[in-house]
């Protein structure tokens, strides 16, 4: 369809001028990551916009070798904070994929568990705050608290609905008549699952866990509550990140925040081309 | 397993295989089960419990020992009296309906302008992702930087208005939440961009086509052919955001605690003073099936509403 | 009302040259085929008088005027998609109407056209019903009607029967047709089944390749193909082409197809033979036009395939095939026997081996 | 100073791998204590640090309250009764005064223990903020996590209520921890003792903090001939440090340019903190004090007074910060750090770490004076007030299967000999508050003089928050009604009526009696001083 130039111009006008505004924030993260703490200045006069000296203090000193020498000296760095976010975003992703693609495909195909849809946009409605109490007290009654396989356990619990209906649309949308030419040739249901439904949903599985992972990486609240000490979050670990002799620190807050940005992005890319498609919901059937 | 039932007569054959798929169907769900079965069995059986008692971790009696302090309803009566959950629960739908139309909106004037190709395409569709990608509590803290009175917001209206601008965002209750739902609206467009754009994408090209040939504006098109097209997708999109929203959290937290005063308390936020600084749990539990059961009643008509969404 | 004229229009996507040098007179009030297998190009033909793409090469002029530069919402053209592009989320009467709706057609007016055409096409039944679970033929006169409605001179269709089961094409086929005649328009119509193309068009353009190959009537181009393509691809099955020789018997000329016999040459086209350099020449005849007969050209038959009314015979003989269609009734060659069988002399037609077009010195 | 120690994290980093050589080499089990005797215990010392001049003054006898504490745990481990380990959770800026040996050539504190009894010492940080929290949470879960907590001091009640931590009493006076001794115990004696470990007549915990709200201003403008110009020409008195409240909200005024990035005085104004200074105007307006509750648990803010203390509370925000309300304690440290301000009153550790050479991140370094609090005149004299807040104390969890071991960790580590060597360390947050911390160099010395002893001196001029059961309760309700005053989303009339029927609510919810008692014994811990106009 031919467009009119005016348009073109209006297009690239009004995009370029929302990517600009949205990366003020990301910029500002970027910058500070990279600032030496006098350009910090959260809380003062003279405002730096992009570093005059750049370095990579920050960097240096959440993992323990600050060369700056005016911050009190770090407890816990954050490599392993970093490893258990990692660890518990993915296992609970897994957990989330496994049960929710298996009920999916249970539901689509048998018509089993037709509870299910409403019991998972329960699930994900209802505020994680207003349950913590008891899951702290289950969690603790288990052994689960400050655990990785607790943490993973409810991140793989509180993403599944996402899990659940994103495939669930996959499934509803993949043609039946595949699955059942394999099955007249002799295949087992559940080899037809695994050998074949399985291979052909990966642009699906793969949007799905991205998505649920990104839900599962983002959470502060659950890992505060659920963790104390070695299996602290990114985000909880942030929180330990001020000083006495400097005020909070921001620098060092912004060069995590540039790490904890590193793996959904490195993950997005990996599966850009699915992701649209990914995202439709299988909404669009006639 | 399928030589044996070829063997057998066609009627049987049938019987036992969808017997056997029912079984296989029934294995796939048990897990989903268990894990909803596992989160929700107990806690809702102790919240119900401890709701109709007096029980603070403060007591100094176990939660089992709870009916000590048994008081029947009054948790539930003291709810529809505290002005505070009502202006949290007020709050929380005010950043609702302030940000997910917006959002909204955002997000379909973004997809309209993405929809056919262009050069940078690409590019830029990647950029606008990354928001999305930036865990929230880094979110916060960059974001309370952001709004300082001498922080780079302020900077930026500076510039553009060409005199001093230092409005204290975070320390007024209005500017406050406003701040918030900035914060908000910058995290999460991109995801409403990406649903919405996937759906529009989808809306199929001869419908269009066929539009045009009859005479239809482009605006025309779209409010009749394109957006109606989009329905569900655009209900799943506001359904997302909606549930998400409803939980508001992270970033808001850390940008200002709820604060000041209660100008950006909202559900969650009360919930998590009452249960860490003042430790009424047993209050907690009140309003934690208060809020169960007027989800429950609205996700069971947005799921009949999906259902004959669907269908129709 | 309205003439449509392709002048050596062209479109090509980058390397890809999608069609080349077409002319094309469409005449007013005529229905015309544009008729060829995939890719040949028809389609693109049609987008362009449409207005969805714009030509590389050349012009297209509706009654004399240049339409290119003009944006297809103007062009008053209807166009029927594939799949009818029914507006599904709407009613039947929404879909009628959105037309006259979007040309700003005033509400009186507009019920009343509505309530029109819905007694012309037959929709008054449901014209409140959702369009999404109407019947495929209701869909189809709603998808011509919501185009018709707006009386665009010229109608365009693309394929419209192609999503048909085979037994309800004959229904939707005598239905369009009729239609046609009712409102009288220019219509084009693109498919790449010949047997609508046949039953339904005033004349046929058959392109292939990006070219066109052939425009007549349809019996034309049933009896004289152009080329051995048009020959192949009309009729079902297609002509017979086979190689020959041609021989000076007396002094008429007659053609010898190894191992098969030979064939006398008609008088008109007897000129044609003679100024050929080289004796090898295809010949071709339709299936249908063969009998059995006791001297002739005999050939081995592979099988017989009955399908009721008439029987397929497949022959072979050497590297040489060939298909016979019998009236059931006549009596059947036995398979794996040898079968003769005579060809009238003015059933036979004559293509060019290298070029593969036809010989002509037509006798009409 | 010309000859401090530059007190900087490299120091500690070098000194600490001396130090772990050292613990390496030293045999550990076999009476350490003799073992070291020879390194550098002073005579008749039985344990301490050594390696560093006036080591000897942390050093040891039997009959101290670290010694007996000391040979009491050895006497546990010789008959098979101790872990290999006790968990202490910690926040997270105070661990470094228990990990970083200090001053160069010391062990660590954590070491030191570790030495001396051969039981590893696992501490667990906790974020700013959260000790609280973690710990209720540990209580109510049944957790376990940890051995002792480390918590605001007038939460003691709330905790010992939910029976989540022991009763010492029998601990206390089985080793004797002298807490109350004249030269080197708590401010107060006695009173001081029940009013920061005690609950109801109990002890609950063990101080380790002192957090009295002090009063900084910068000596290099304070000292600038022509702003003490100006002023006195604008306001007809010498440029000082203020004295009364009136002279405080002037002087601030004076300083605040917000153009030219000075603000006049840097106090907090937040939620969960900044009700602490209002605190401290609310109790200047009666002589000797103006209470919360009266003795019949009535509360007294909805008075002209309350209401008084609150416009000017709200009112002095006009010399703070645009952002005043949205900022904790680290945007104060770093805005006074950055010389941003003119007065700020911040715990007292505030010159240990900004007027510290090695914090390259101050420009105020060499810059800070200390002051008294600001008073109020009444016909008797002055009346001026700090508050004490926050304030860590160790309690140890119910859940501890080795509850007297973990007392003694805490009154070895709380008492004024390891206290004082642990408060000079500039590593965390722990301050000074023992009789024996304020004199002692080394602190004095972290802490600078000048600073020191107004320290002490505001210590005396000290009131304590509220420590009741419902503490959290009642400070929320205050705070968020004033919050609501200074966003002016309220006037302070219905601030102090709102707060007072909240207050009501609550009390009602604790019980009375209860509260009452507590009202009283809370009480005694005021002081009366009064100063000479």
């Amino acid at each position: 369809m031919q467009r009119s130039i005016a348009f073109e111009a209006f297009r690239y006008a009004v995009i370029l001028g929302i990517v600009a505004i949205s990366l003020v924030p990301t910029l500002w993260m970027i910058s500070m990551a990279f600032k030496p703490i006098a350009e910090w200045s959260a809380a003062g006069a003279d405002l730096t916009w992009w570093p005059r000296n750049p370095t990579l203090d920050n960097f240096r000193f959440i993992f323990g070798q600050s060369s700056t020498e005016l911050i009190v000296a770090l407890e816990r760095t954050a490599g392993r904070p970093i490893f258990a976010s990692l660890l518990t975003a993915s296992v609970g992703t897994l957990i989330a994929m496994t049960a929710g693609t298996a009920a999916a495909y249970g539901l689509s195909r048998f018509g089993q568990g037709g509870n299910l849809p409403l019991a998972l946009i329960q699930l994900r409605l209802f505020p994680p705050m207003a349950v913590m109490i008891p899951v702290m007290i289950m969690w603790s009654f288990l052994g689960l608290i400050d655990n990785w396989f607790g943490l993973s356990l409810i991140y793989g619990i509180v993403t599944l609905p996402f899990a659940f209906w994103l495939m669930k649309t996959f499934f509803d949308d993949m043609p039946r008549e595949i699955e059942d030419a394999a099955l007249v040739e002799g295949c087992t249901r559940w080899r037809v699952f695994l050998r074949i439904t399985l291979p052909m949903m990966r642009p699906a599985l793969a949007s799905s866990a991205l998505f649920v992972f990104i839900l599962n990486w983002s959470d502060y609240l659950i890992a505060l509550l659920l963790t104390t000490r070695d299996w602290a979050t990114i985000p909880v670990y942030m929180a330990s990140l001020s000083s006495s002799m400097t005020g909070q620190l921001y620098g060092a807050k912004a060069a995590l925040g540039v790490i904890a940005a590193v793996p959904p992005i490195i993950m997005g890319i990996a599966i850009q081309k699915h992701l649209v498609r990914g995202l439709t919901f299988g909404a669009l059937k006639e | 397993m399928t030589e044996v039932t070829t063997l057998m007569p066609a009627t049987k054959k049938a019987e036992t295989q969808a017997n056997s798929a029912a079984r296989l169907g029934l294995w796939l769900t048990l897990p989903a089960q268990l894990l909803v079965l596992f989160i929700a069995l107990f806690p809702i059986l102790m919240q119900v419990y401890i709701s109709l008692t007096d029980w603070s971790p403060l007591d100094g009696i176990p939660w089992w020992r709870a009916y000590e302090l048994w008081i029947g309803l009054l948790n539930y009566t003291d709810l529809m009296a505290d002005s505070r959950f009502w202006g949290a629960l007020w709050r929380t739908l005010f950043v609702m309906l302030v940000c997910v139309p917006v959002q909204f909106l955002l997000g379909l004037g973004l997809a309209v302008l993405f929809v056919d190709d262009f050069r940078g395409k690409r590019v830029l569709y990647s950029t606008l992702l990354v928001p999305m990608m930036v865990v929230p509590a880094v979110a916060g803290y960059m974001f309370f930087m952001l709004f300082q009175s001498g922080g780079p917001v302020n900077d930026l209206l500076s510039f553009f208005t060409s005199e001093p601008v230092r409005i204290a965002w975070l320390s007024d209750p209005d500017l406050a939440l406003i701040a918030v739902m900035v914060a908000d609206i910058w995290q999460w467009t991109p995801l409403m961009f990406l649903i919405l754009l996937a759906g529009m994408i989808s809306v199929p090209q001869d419908q269009q086509m066929a539009a045009i040939l009859l005479g239809a504006s482009w605006w025309r098109r779209f409010f009749t052919i394109v957006l109606p097209r989009m329905k569900s997708i655009i209900i799943i999109a506001l359904a997302i955001r909606v549930i998400e929203i409803f939980k508001i959290f992270d970033t808001l937290f850390i940008m200002t605690g709820g604060g000041p005063g209660v100008a950006t308390e909202t559900i969650s936020v009360y919930i998590y003073k009452v249960t860490q600084q003042e430790l009424i749990w047993s209050y907690v539990a009140a309003i934690a099936l208060a809020i169960l059961i007027v989800l429950s009643v609205v996700s069971v008509f947005a799921i009949k509403r999906m259902q004959r969404g669907q269908d129709g | 009302m309205s003439e449509i004229a392709l002048e050596n229009l062209g479109k090509s996507f980058g390397d890809f040259t999608a069609l080349a040098d077409m002319n094309l007179t469409i005449a007013n009030g005529e229905f015309m085929a544009l008729l060829g297998p995939s890719g040949c190009g028809k389609s693109t033909t049609m987008n362009m008088i449409a207005g969805m793409l714009r030509p590389s090469s050349g012009t297209i002029k509706f009654n004399g005027l240049d339409v290119v530069d003009v944006p297809m919402a103007k062009r008053g053209v209807g166009f029927v998609f594939q799949n009818y592009a029914i507006f599904t989320h709407m009613s039947v009467r929404e879909n009628l109407a959105y037309g006259l709706r979007a040309q700003g057609v005033r509400a009186g007016e507009m019920t009343k056209r509505v309530q029109a055409f819905a007694e012309l096409l037959q929709l008054e039944p449901m014209l409140d019903r959702p369009a999404a679970g109407l019947s495929v033929n209701i869909l189809q006169r709603l998808a011509i009607g919501r185009s018709a409605i707006l009386e665009p001179a010229i109608f365009l269709l693309d394929e419209p029967l192609s999503n048909v089961d085979a037994a309800f094409r004959a229904v939707m086929r005598s239905e369009l047709k009729s239609l046609q005649g009712q409102f009288g328009q220019t219509m084009v119509y693109v498919t790449h089944d010949q047997l609508e193309a046949m039953t339904m068009a005033d004349r046929i353009a058959v392109m292939d390749h990006g070219k066109l190959l052939q425009v007549g009537t349809p019996l034309e181009i049933y009896n004289n193909p152009a080329d051995t393509f048009v020959a192949r691809f009309i009729g079902a099955p297609g002509m017979n082409i086979l190689n020959g020789r041609l021989t000076q018997q007396a002094d008429t000329v007659a053609v010898d197809l190894p191992g098969l016999g030979s064939v006398a040459l008609p008088p008109a086209l007897q000129a044609a033979a003679a100024r050929l350099t080289t004796p090898d020449v295809l010949v071709g005849f339709r299936p249908e036009q063969i009998n059995a007969a006791k001297a002739g050209l005999t050939m081995h038959v592979g099988f017989v395939e009955r399908i009721g009314a008439r029987t397929i015979v497949h022959m072979e003989q050497g590297a040489a095939s060939a298909k016979a269609v019998l009236l059931s009734e006549v009596e059947t060659p036995k398979a794996r026997k040898d079968w003769t069988f005579a060809v009238p002399d003015d059933a036979i037609r004559l293509l060019d081996p290298v070029t593969g077009q036809a010989l002509v010195g037509r006798p009409n | 100073m010309p000859d401090q120690s530059k007190l900087s994290r490299r120091s500690f980093l070098t000194s600490s791998t001396g130090a772990a050589a050292l613990a390496v080499a030293t045999p550990l089990y076999l009476r350490p204590d003799r073992a070291r005797a020879a390194s550098g215990l002073a005579v008749g010392m039985i344990g301490g640090p050594t390696g560093f001049d006036g080591a000897e003054r942390y050093q040891y006898a039997p009959d101290t309250p670290e010694g007996r504490a000391i040979e009491a745990v050895r006497a546990m481990k010789d008959a098979g009764s101790t872990p290999d380990r006790i968990v202490l959770g910690l926040s997270d800026g105070s661990i470094g005064q228990i990990t970083q040996p200090f001053p160069e050539g010391a062990p660590s504190i954590k070491e030191l223990w570790e030495q001396e009894t051969g039981i590893t010492l696992d501490i667990v940080g906790v974020p700013n903020g959260q000790e609280f929290t973690k710990v209720m949470q540990d209580i109510s879960t049944k957790g376990g996590g940890f051995d002792i907590y480390a918590v605001e001091w007038n939460r003691l009640g709330d905790l010992a209520e939910s029976g989540g931590i022991v009763n010492l009493d029998e601990y206390v006076e089985t080793h004797k921890p002298e807490w109350d001794a004249p030269e080197r115990g708590y401010v107060g004696g006695e009173q001081g003792v029940s009013l920061l470990n005690g609950y109801r007549g109990s002890v609950y915990g063990v101080c380790l903090d002192g957090d009295f709200q002090t009063w900084n201003h910068r000596t290099d403008l304070f000292g600038d001939p022509a702003e003490q110009a100006a002023f006195a020409d604008k306001y007809g008195y010498q440029l000082a440090p203020p004295k009364t409240w009136k002279e405080h909200d002037e002087i601030a005024a004076f300083f605040h340019r917000p153009d030219e990035g000075l603000i006049g005085c840097t106090d907090l104004r937040n939620q969960g903190w900044g009700y602490t200074n209002w605190y401290q105007r609310y109790v200047t307006m009666a002589s000797p004090n103006q209470f919360l509750f009266a003795d019949d648990g009535t509360a007294l803010i909805n008075s002209e007074q309350g209401i008084q203390a609150t416009m000017e509370y709200v009112a002095s925000l006009s010399h703070h910060s645009a952002d005043a309300i949205s900022w904790g304690w680290p945007e104060q440290y770093g805005n006074f750090a950055t010389g941003g301000a003119a007065m700020t009153c911040a715990f007292s550790n505030l010159p240990k770490f900004l007027d510290n050479p090695g914090n390259d991140g101050s420009s105020v370094t060499g810059k800070i004076g200390s002051h008294l609090p600001p008073g109020r005149d009444h016909a008797d004299g002055r009346v001026s007030r700090t508050v004490l807040w926050f304030n860590l104390s160790a309690s140890v969890s119910t859940q501890s299967e080795h509850p007297e071991l973990c007392y003694l960790f805490l009154q070895w580590l709380g008492s004024s000999r390891i206290y004082s060597w642990m408060t000079a360390n500039p590593g965390g947050f722990f301050d000074p508050f023992q009789l024996a911390n304020f004199s002692d160099p080394l602190v004095r010395q972290t802490y600078h003089d000048y600073h020191m002893d107004i320290v002490r001196e505001s210590v005396r001029r000290t009131v304590p928050t509220i420590n009741y059961p419902g503490a959290t309760a009642f400070h929320n309700a205050l705070d968020e009604n004033l919050v609501a005053a200074l966003t002016g989303s309220m006037s302070a009339e219905d601030a102090m009526a709102n707060t007072e029927r909240q207050w009501k609510r609550i009390a009602r919810r604790v019980g009375e009696d209860k509260l009452v008692e507590a009202v009283r014994a809370n009480k005694a811990a005021w002081p009366d001083l009064v100063d000479p106009v």
